[in-house]
């Protein structure tokens, strides 16, 4: 009933599925950059996140603001993609912020106990000053 | 997938899928609306949808290691009354997979202090719901049974099982 | 349901539900959170949801005569390559029950200029998507095939049949 | 698989599963009534939506608003219900007004050619003048 897809299609596994919808907002200042991802962040999607977190991060900015107000939903993949991002970012002095955050996305956080753990302010002009 | 009659067993949605993460928006989204008409909050609903989530992450790359052509069953019963207008008292979903099986006694999250990416998933769904069962299905791959009660916080609560299988059965 | 080896025809996604208005909600977020992730317009897989319900409304109402023990199976499968990382050039979605059949050529809308309650799931379903086909299934019930292509606005654009069944199948 | 209901619940038919879970803001004020349903309304819903505009309708207003600002989707079975209000309150000279519609929901009221039919104005403000 259900169609299954050729071997060698299939052989490229999940990794070609992702990411082919979420567009990723970056915007570049003197000394930090600022990414608002559009939409819901999943399996689906958290690759593309991922490639866009270390490609900021590969520049070197004093400051990674990753914008959740355009996300209205995360799972833990989105989450796991964020940790890795913050210790790549403290290896190299940059300091990783996030804000926007919806009380849903908010609450995978707190599930999560990573609320404490992650810079976590209200919007893109807190995580300028903070 | 027969068409012949339906056994009175609870069940009043099913889906199947393919182990495909792109689908996951699809499946979680039937669950939160199905969870909301059942009379759940929002908030709640948000909750359930990334428990159901989490457990087709986990099915995907851990049972089918990534493959796109794996099967998933995903059930719906209402608790507390079958009639459609009874006012259901919580929500039961099982996820069914042919996938490789696994001691249910193995499937759990890192110690959240030990902050490393990955890991959640299994927390999270224990977080949520208030009933959470693995099982090895008697022919092959897992079954995940979830449960949750209406008006109910999530807070750990007294589910049947929270540790690997419980052969418990409604 | 059978939980066999699945067939290539196809098809991605299948669900099988109870005919109960209840379960509406369920059904049109699935399918717009699938087309969502297909690649349609946020606007578009809105106008499939309300497609989707309009023919759900109708195997309920008419077709199982507000029974809410009928059951009602409904498919989807996206259009243009099925690799899971193509790009899918549409989406196609079929609804089948084993409801009481009727001739496809009665099945229509009344005329809108008579303004009165009802009569206007049909119009809706042919505005919305590009190809409407109705059929007898072979055994017992109706089977409805739907498509709707990516980047087309819906309009009247040559769908396989606009009246009653077309033979036509994918 | 699935379950069937038992024979004497069904006969109840579909008329019991509906509306369980719509609230309806009711305000009455010196000539007017303001209904605000609040969710989605579908075949499950709009029974409700039925009893509460009858009811509001046999308190003879001149004026019956219906304000769908909280109201994210309405299928055709709604739209069925507010025509059937709008015939009932013509025949006892109320104005029937509809406000506050989201572009989704007007789709479907543009589809099925009913927008030029209804009074539809902006916002309840304007409903109350119009
Ligand atoms: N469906 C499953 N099949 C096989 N193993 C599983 C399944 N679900 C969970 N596991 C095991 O449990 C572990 C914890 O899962 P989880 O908390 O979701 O974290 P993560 O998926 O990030 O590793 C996984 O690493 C895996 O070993
Ligand atoms: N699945 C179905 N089974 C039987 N008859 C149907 C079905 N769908 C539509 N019809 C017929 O087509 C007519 C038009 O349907 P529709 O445009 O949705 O308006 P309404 O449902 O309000 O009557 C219905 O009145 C019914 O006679």
């Amino acid at each position: 009933m259900m169609a299954r897809i050729p071997a060698d299609v299939a052989q490229r596994g999940l990794a070609g599925m992702s990411g082919e919808q979420m567009k990723i907002d970056v915007e570049q200042n003197e000394a930090s950059v600022v990414l608002t991802p559009h939409g819901e962040i999943d399996l689906s999607s958290s690759p593309e996140l991922r490639e866009s977190l270390l490609s900021a991060l590969r520049g070197n900015p004093s400051k990674l603001i990753v914008n959740l107000c355009k996300t209205p939903y995360m799972d833990s993949s989105g989450v796991a993609t964020l940790v890795e991002a913050m210790q790549k970012a403290m290896r190299s002095q940059t300091k990783l912020v996030l804000c926007g955050m919806e009380d849903k996305v908010r609450s995978i956080f707190e599930i999560a106990r990573l609320d404490a753990v992650f810079t976590i302010v209200d919007d893109t002009d807190a995580a300028q000053t903070v | 997938m027969s068409q012949s009659s339906a056994k009175p067993d609870g069940i009043h949605l099913r889906l199947e899928m393919l182990s495909q993460p792109r689908y996951l928006s699809g499946a979680r989204e039937l669950v939160a609306a199905v969870a909301k008409r059942l009379g759940f909050t929002e908030q709640a609903c948000g909750q359930i949808a990334l428990a159901i989530d989490e457990a087709l992450c986990n099915v995907m790359c851990h049972g089918y290691g990534r493959d796109p052509n794996g099967v998933i069953w995903l059930s719906i019963e209402p608790l507390g009354g079958h009639a459609p207008d009874n006012g259901a008292t919580g929500i039961k979903v099982v996820i069914e997979d042919e996938a490789k099986q696994i001691d249910p006694a193995k499937i759990k999250s890192r110690d959240l202090d030990d902050v490393r990416p990955g890991g959640l998933g299994v927390h999270i769904i224990h977080e949520v719901m208030d009933s959470v069962c693995f099982q090895k299905r008697e022919t092959k791959g897992m079954r995940l049974s979830l449960e949750k009660r209406i008006d109910d916080d999530g807070a750990d609560s007294g589910g049947c099982c929270t540790e690997g299988a419980c052969g418990h059965e409604r």
